[in-house]
């Protein structure tokens, strides 16, 4: 009987890559013990493209629209790391106008990207009707983002050396407005968000990822700030952000409760650094032509949604660059996210899978040789 | 067996159920849907849906699992029956347990693990309610002195008056039975489920459909049941189910979906606590 | 039209699957879903099981890897079923046409019924999607009748 | 009349002994076969036989009481070498505990005179039909499990001789001891029957098995000194040992105590806490002894012991605590039951449960509650037999007794499974009997007063709860088949098997279709002895005056619906599709999908047992605590 | 409390906020990048739209002044409208309906 009794046998499930409540296409080989989660063995690549490659191929000024779509949720982001990245690979200066606006539509961004979020996080722990009411409110960001660059979703606002668009004053005085009114609407659900009870029962006390785990594993972004550690790309001031006041959003208890409430303070920080950029932003011209061809290296980092975003480029003094290398948020968070998973329920993947905010798109880092290819 | 007038009665209201239930998942999706400051969908949404699934390709996992999905509904219509045909209550509780395991069977013979593990909470579903119930059942019939419905019927007072906190109990077992927010853990209606369609999962095209006018049926008998607490008048006890039903919606739209472990604490201690404390309440009171 | 039809053409439930997009189209279709837009009133829930799906919505291109996840999520659909290609790059590859690891648009893979430009999408463009894919599908219960 | 009526007493007590001795001399296996089924043909004709015979008691000659005498001394003295063989202090002390008042009251007291020392009425006449059906099918089964068995082990020589020999004895054992009207003669049978027990189990020899089936030896003989206490109480209070005379005899303390006293041996044979551990222990034998001792022997010695004295106790304190104990046990080792792994262990505790709940119904002790008992019996019995044959037969095949290997039988073993399948279904789901029992006791829970009835209507509400739960997800487990592939897979079973399985599977389930008939003809003249009668029950009905349940109706409408199904499913046919695994299937085969590096892995699936919510050990030494504080308050109750 | 019973029981005796698109037209926003048409009239065949198209989406033929635009392929980023010098390419403010089939728009002279 003894050989009968030893270990359990456990289950084995894929989760992904089609599934209803991670839209995006990774696969995450679960092992349960009962509902138990004992080991996760994720498995990527089903997004990947070859951009990077791509982006070798073309002309280096018709990049900033396959930037923006290594992901749409922080397109309005990747174009500006690319552009900044040229810049610097072209020596070109940036008008001060031109960088105030980047700010705030990078804070649009974030804005839209957290609700976004909150939403989707809302409707992974089954709560559906709030999922809808911050979709509800996410409107109003939308279109801002529609007010400004022409398009709900993908501003393509950045331009080598500037933006593209003004923003006239009506425009300013909209933002204004329409900021007031997001955050009366919003109110409610960042009240929930911080006291509701079952929420709190919920998201407590699961995907505990220790501030040294974090540290060592190289979180980024709200996963690493929610561990107690205040990295924030944007505290290195690139853009206008130098000029602004802020302080990266903390919280201590290391769980998905945690990240979440880093991400709803976050999105106050938001509008608070749009008001004030929209305030302090100074008249003057918006784009710096240069035609030079990037020549050099450069690395740039931004402080994305879902965290640190790093652009590395290379030039050689052709209408191509030699390699464009980009590490985006979710890759370094995939390893605490595996991290953070073993031990807890089933009923805990969906709170702990997004509470890193998995952004599949931006992930597809490792080289997938595919087998047609080789 | 004479045909008479109530017999026609039961045949006629056992025959409405699945529609009653239909309309009422119309009902409930439409009142989701202005909660969530939607329009939602037409009200009789849920017949295009089965009809629809009907009609589909006939896909199986296994030649048990169509069988089971029809038994699911069988045995449903037949719990239904005892409530229709004013029969015993208890059976009708054991009759439905016998629904719920051909439910859970048919998505265990899939060996899919989604349905697996959906089938699994669907056996913690039924360990959290069924006890609950049961025990409402018993304190209904200590108070009345039998199980039959008719009996139960005929008794005088309004059984809400005497056994209010058993009808506070009767939402919670709604909330599990109707797979709503906080207990829908082994498969939910329409909300994303970190188990894609739970229990459910495997079913398609007609078996889905089979599935679903069971759990409408099973709905409404809970409902019926609800509507004992004041038999004198079939209005207010009409009322007093609508009443509960429109509350499972609204705890649906307030609450995330909790683990099974807290359902179970939930059911429990409410369930228990609530009912025990009513009967000995009566029983201080020498009305039992 | 028979009562049955009607209650196909009344009721697509979608099932949603990211074949490499950006998120962009994504998000739109999750928007569509959401009080503003509200699918719901067609009868459409996002069902995200393929046995209970109608109509697949997919979105970004094709590619090396995930098209034999499209093929099995399609062949895992009963028929009647229905295909749009959502957003410019699931029509034709878009932005990533020349991305070595692009296959195109996901017709390569599956049959479409809808292709539905944009980049991305607007919420609006996925009704007026669904709206054809159904015309097209009462078009194709109406021959069948005839015959 | 008579005489034919002590005829058959004769044969079912006599020619179990007789062909067993036969068996064990006897060598070869046709031998065998041929004399172990005529054996059972015969039990089952003469026990149907005694149907028709009306109540009646008699002595048999001097020459028997001299010989109960004498063997009594034997197995005594035998316990005692046992216990030193094996070094088991309790099995040494609870040995001489019996042997010097034993001696004492046959010596000096000469209390072992009675009138009417065997009595054969409709309680002995049920108890002995169930014995003799269900055990003889037992036996019968065995012939082909030993075999197997023994094939397993790889045995040179058979010990089946010694085998039949203990299982016709422990029939014949039972019966004797139904019959027996003086406590003396129930109590040698009593013996007989732990002695059976003890040499079943420790039938392989093993390790285990030794040390098991000493612990169920001390068990028992706790029952064995009970009963002497009993003994003595009647003596010095009613100044006789024969059932009858005591149970008639006013109630006083002290003879409630002895009331008290055949409980607690009652408890120790039936396997209620605190005595469930011989019961799991005994899963070390063949599978037929645990079939034996779960259906139709032993554990029912207990349960008939409870049902014969219950009337007496109507309205005592006693009969309460009898009843908490009999609703804590069924509670707890339903919850127990969920999480465990080996097969034989569920059937246990789910055998410990049911009699705890027959017992908690013969304790509560009202008309309706103690036909509640006798129909649960009934059922229990047949249903039992069913799945520990099913079990055997499965444990057999596939090698293995833990469930988790039990996925998917339905595919590999389609006769087998679907017995087992059934068997399941027919302890706890409607429309079958043990469902009509279990409804009735319900009814007679909510017609007894609240304070009493409360901590028991819980108890029996999450019981029974529990009980669903872990019947339904072994249930399901075994059907866990993804494809029909496998469809084609032809079992063959020997002879033995089929008809026992089916016999049993028939008998059950036509009996619950039955079941009016059945309460009409066999429970209620037996009720009626000693209740005034509760249940009505017409050809299609069975009212309890609470509810009512329309097996007719039910049985119909369940055939109805399946023919039904079968016919709507078979229509609609279907394309059998692969699981859904996210759409990451690999082609051609039904549960792999691809992951990490495009590597193929299976999905699969655990068994449900909720093994970190359900702390065994601790649940354990609760139950043996409470076990034995109801103990310790059954005595005290009688005080006060 | 669950705290979001107030907005839910508000949301319950308010109007819905959908939109009832496609019976009600669901309103523009101004400057929306929709459809593009080209002039061929102002077009000089230059191609420096064709050059810059992020995804390759205009075709031009010098020879025929034909311009081909693949309305399936168009990211609809205004770059070509930015870009011609001529202003031969006008935004439209409608977007590109869905179709059944993948077709091409030409635009000749
Ligand atoms: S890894 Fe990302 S950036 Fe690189 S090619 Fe793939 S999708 Fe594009
Ligand atoms: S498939 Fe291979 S070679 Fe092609 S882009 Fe991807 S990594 Fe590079
Ligand atoms: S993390 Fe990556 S994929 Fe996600 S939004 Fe940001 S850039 Fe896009
Ligand atoms: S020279 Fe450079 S820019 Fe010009 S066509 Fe060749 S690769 Fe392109
Ligand atoms: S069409 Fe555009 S927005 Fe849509 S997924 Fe493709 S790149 Fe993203
Ligand atoms: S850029 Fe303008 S002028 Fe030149 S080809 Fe294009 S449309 Fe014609
Ligand atoms: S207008 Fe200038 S840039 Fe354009 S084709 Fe003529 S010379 Fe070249
Ligand atoms: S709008 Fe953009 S993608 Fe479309 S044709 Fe013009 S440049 Fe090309």
């Amino acid at each position: 009987m003894s050989k009968q009794t030893k270990g359990n046998k456990l289950t084995v499930f894929p989760y992904g890559p089609q599934h209803p409540v991670l839209p995006e296409p990774i696969q995450l080989k679960f092992v349960v013990d009962e509902e138990k989660i004992v080991d996760v063995l994720p498995n990527i690549g089903y997004v990947h493209r070859g951009i990077e490659r791509a982006i070798e191929l073309n002309d280096y000024r018709r990049n900033i629209y396959i930037c923006e779509r290594i992901c749409g949720i922080c397109n309005f982001m990747h174009g500006m790391a690319y552009t900044e990245t040229i810049e610097k690979l072209t020596d070109t200066v940036v008008p001060v106008r031109a960088s105030y606006l980047r700010t705030i539509w990078a804070e649009l961004a974030r804005l839209q990207s957290h609700m976004l979020w909150l939403g989707l996080f809302a409707e992974s722990i089954g709560f559906e009707s709030l999922f809808m009411q911050i979709w509800k409110i996410r409107e109003i960001v939308l279109d801002l983002n529609e007010r400004t660059g022409g398009h709900r979703i993908h501003l393509s606002t950045n331009r080598i050396g500037g933006v593209g668009k003004d923003m006239d004053a009506n425009l300013i005085s909209t933002y204004f407005k329409q900021l007031d009114k997001l955050q009366k609407n919003y109110d409610p659900i960042a009240n929930l968000f911080h006291k509701d009870a079952a929420f709190k029962e919920k998201t407590q006390n699961i995907g505990i990822l220790p501030k040294k785990i974090a540290n060592h594993l190289g979180a980024v972004g709200p996963v690493i700030r929610g561990s107690g550690i205040p990295q924030d790309m944007r505290t290195t001031g690139y853009e206008a952000y130098g000029e602004l006041d802020f302080k990266p959003i903390t919280y201590d208890s290391e769980d998905v409760y945690a990240r979440a409430l880093v991400r709803v303070d976050e999105t106050y920080q938001s509008m608070e650094i749009m008001r004030q950029a929209l305030k302090q932003m100074p008249d003057g011209p918006i784009l710096n032509k240069n035609e030079k061809f990037p020549e050099g290296t450069a690395i740039v980092r931004v402080e994305q949604p879902r965290g640190e975003c790093f652009y590395y480029g290379i030039g050689n003094g052709t209408i191509h660059l030699e390699r464009c290398k980009i590490r985006t948020p979710t890759m370094p968070n995939i390893p605490p996210l595996l991290h953070m998973l073993v031990g807890y329920e089933v009923a805990d993947i969906n709170p702990i899978v997004h509470s890193i905010d998995p952004c599949i798109s931006c992930t597809e880092r490792i080289t997938y040789v595919n087998k047609e290819d080789a | 067996m004479a045909l008479n007038t109530s017999t026609i009665i039961s045949i006629v209201f056992l025959a409405a159920m699945p529609f009653l239930g239909g309309i009422l998942m119309g009902v409930d999706r439409r009142l989701t849907a202005r909660m969530q400051n939607r329009m939602g969908p037409p009200l009789i949404q849920p017949f295009y849906d089965v009809l629809k699934l009907w009609a589909k390709e006939p896909y199986i996992a296994n030649n048990i699992q169509p069988l089971m999905a029809f038994m699911y509904l069988g045995f449903a219509m037949l719990a239904a029956s005892f409530v229709a045909f004013q029969l015993d209550l208890l059976l009708m509780l054991f009759t439905t347990a016998l629904a719920d395991i051909c439910l859970i069977v048919a998505a265990f013979s899939a060996k899919s693990p989604y349905s697996y593990i959906g089938g699994r909470r669907e056996f913690l579903v039924m360990l959290s309610y069924e006890p609950v119930l049961l025990l409402v059942e018993i304190a209904i019939s200590l108070v009345t002195g039998t199980f039959i419905i008719k009996g139960i019927r005929a008794y005088e007072t309004p059984l809400l008056l005497l056994l209010p906190a058993a009808y506070v109990v009767m939402q919670v077992v709604l909330v599990v039975e109707m797979k709503k927010s906080p207990f829908d853990v082994s498969g939910s209606a329409h909300a994303h489920q970190e188990l894609v369609r739970g229990v459910y999962t495997e079913f398609s095209g007609y078996t889905m459909a089979l599935v679903e006018v069971g759990h409408w049926v099973k709905v409404v008998t809970m409902l019926a049941i609800v509507g004992l607490f004041w038999a004198p008048n079939p209005f207010i006890g009409t009322a007093l189910a609508l009443a509960l039903f429109v509350g499972a919606i609204l705890i649906d739209n307030v609450y995330p979906r909790l683990s099974w472990q807290r359902m179970l604490k939930t059911t429990w201690t409410i369930g228990f606590g609530l009912v025990i404390v009513n009967l000995l309440a009566l029983s201080f009171g020498g009305v039992i | 039209m028979g009562l049955i039809q009607k209650s196909q053409l009344k009721s697509p439930w979608v099932l949603h699957f990211d074949c490499g997009s950006c998120n962009g189209c994504d998000i739109e279709i999750l928007a569509a879903l959401t009080p503003k837009f509200d699918l719901e009133r067609f009868g459409i829930v996002n069902i995200g099981d393929p046995k209970q799906a109608d109509v697949l919505l997919v979105t970004g291109p094709a590619n090396k890897r995930n098209h034999r996840v499209l093929k099995n999520l399609y062949n895992q659909m009963p028929q009647p079923k229905l295909v749009i290609a959502v957003g410019t790059c699931a029509c034709t590859g878009g932005v990533f046409h020349n991305c070595p690891n692009v296959l195109g648009g996901v017709d390569n893979v599956v049959p479409v019924d809808v292709y539905v430009p944009g980049c991305a999408v607007r919420p609006e463009q996925i009704i007026d999607a669904v709206v054809l894919a159904l015309n097209k599908l009462a078009g194709l219960a109406q021959s069948e009748e005839e015959e | 009349m008579a005489i034919y009526g002590q005829t058959l007493v004769a044969l079912t007590v006599g020619l179990p002994v007789v062909s067993g001795l036969a068996s064990l001399v006897l060598p070869g296996k046709t031998i065998r076969s041929v004399l172990v089924s005529v054996t059972a043909l015969v039990l089952i004709g003469s026990s149907v036989s005694l149907l028709g015979i009306s109540e009646f008691t008699y002595n048999p000659g001097h020459i028997y009481e001299t010989a109960v005498l004498v063997l009594d001394f034997a197995l005594l003295f035998y316990f005692l070498y046992v216990g030193m063989k094996s070094k088991s202090l309790p099995v040494i002390g609870l040995s001489l505990l019996q042997l010097v008042p034993v001696a004492y009251f046959e010596f000096v007291l000469h209390g072992v005179k009675v009138e009417n020392i065997l009595l054969v009425d409709r309680l002995s006449v049920f108890l002995v039909l169930i014995v003799n059906v269900v055990g003889s099918v037992v036996v019968v089964y065995a012939l082909s499990y030993m075999e197997e068995h023994e094939h397993h082990l790889q045995l040179k020589e058979s010990r089946q001789g010694r085998f039949f020999f203990f299982m016709l004895l422990l029939l014949g054992a039972m019966n004797g001891m139904v019959y027996s009207n003086s406590l003396y003669w129930l109590y040698f049978f009593w013996e007989i029957t732990s002695l059976c027990c003890y040499e079943l189990i420790r039938h392989d020899g093993t390790a285990e098995a030794n040390t098991n089936a000493v612990t169920a030896l001390w068990m028992a003989l706790i029952g064995g000194v009970a009963f002497i206490g009993t003994m003595f109480v009647g003596y010095y209070t009613v100044g006789s040992i024969a059932l009858t005379k005591i149970m008639t005899a006013q109630l006083t303390p002290i003879l409630l105590v002895g009331f008290a006293f055949l409980a607690l041996a009652a408890f120790s044979k039936s396997a209620q806490f605190p005595f469930h551990s011989w019961l799991l222990g005994a899963m070390v034998a063949p599978t037929p002894v645990s079939a034996l001792l779960h259906s139709s022997t032993m554990v029912n010695a207990g349960i008939y012991l409870i049902l014969r004295i219950a009337p007496a106790l109507k309205g005592t304190y006693l009969s309460l605590v009898i009843a908490a104990v009999g609703a804590v046990t069924f509670t707890l080792t339903a919850i127990l039951a969920i999480r465990q792994k080996v097969s034989k262990r569920v059937l246990a505790f789910s055998t410990i449960g049911n009699l705890g709940l027959i017992i908690m119904c013969a304790g509560i002790n009202t008309s309706l509650s103690y036909t509640a008992a006798v129909i649960l019996l009934f059922f229990h019995s047949i249903s039992k037999g069913l799945l520990f044959m099913g079990a055997g037969v499965v444990e057999n095949r596939i090698n293995s007794r833990n469930i988790e290997d039990w996925e998917g039988l339905i595919g590999k073993l389609p006769f087998t499974t679907t017995v087992m399948l059934v068997g399941m279904a027919t302890m706890f789901l409607p429309p079958f009997g043990m469902l009509l029992g279990k409804w009735v006791a319900v009814d007679a829970i909510i017609s007894t007063p609240l304070a009493f009835a409360l901590p028991i209507i819980i108890l029996i509400c999450i019981g029974s709860a529990a009980t669903t739960f872990f019947w339904g997800k072994w249930l399901g487990y075994l059907t866990v088949t993804p494809m029909t592939a496998q469809k084609q897979v032809k079992e063959t079973l020997p002879t033995p098997y089929r008809f026992a399985m089916m016999g049993l599977l028939a008998v059950s389930i036509v009996f619950s279709a039955g079941a009016p008939y059945i309460i009409n003809n066999f429970v209620n003249p037996l009720i009626g002895e000693a209740y005034k009668l509760s249940v009505t029950s017409t050809l299609m009905e069975v009212n309890t005056g609470i509810g009512s349940f329309l097996v007719g109706p039910f049985w119909i409408a369940t055939v109805a619906m399946v023919l039904l199904g079968v016919m709507i499913t078979k229509k609609k046919g279907g394309v059998i599709v692969p699981a859904y695994l996210g759409g990451e299937n690999v082609p051609e085969k039904p549960l792999m999908f691809f992951t990490t590096a495009d590597g193929e892995a299976e999905a699969s699936v655990s068994t449900v047992m909720l093994q970190s919510e359900i702390d065994e050990a601790s649940l354990n030494k609760f139950a043996v605590i409470i076990g034995v504080l109801l103990i310790i308050v059954m005595f005290l109750v009688e005080v006060i | 409390m669950p705290k979001l019973l107030g907005t839910i029981i508000r949301n319950l005796f308010s109007k819905p906020a959908t939109v009832n698109y496609p019976f009600e037209a669901s309103p523009l926003v101004e400057g929306t990048r929709g459809s593009i048409s080209f002039n061929m009239d102002r077009c000089d065949q230059c191609q420096d739209c064709e050059r810059v198209c992020p995804s390759a989406a205009i075709k031009v033929y010098p020879d025929d002044k034909k311009i081909e635009w693949d309305q399936f392929k168009c990211i609809y980023c205004h770059l070509c409208v930015e870009t011609c010098m001529h202003k031969a390419i006008t935004a439209l403010d409608h977007v590109q309906s869905p179709d059944y089939k993948k077709s091409v728009t030409v635009f000749e002279s």
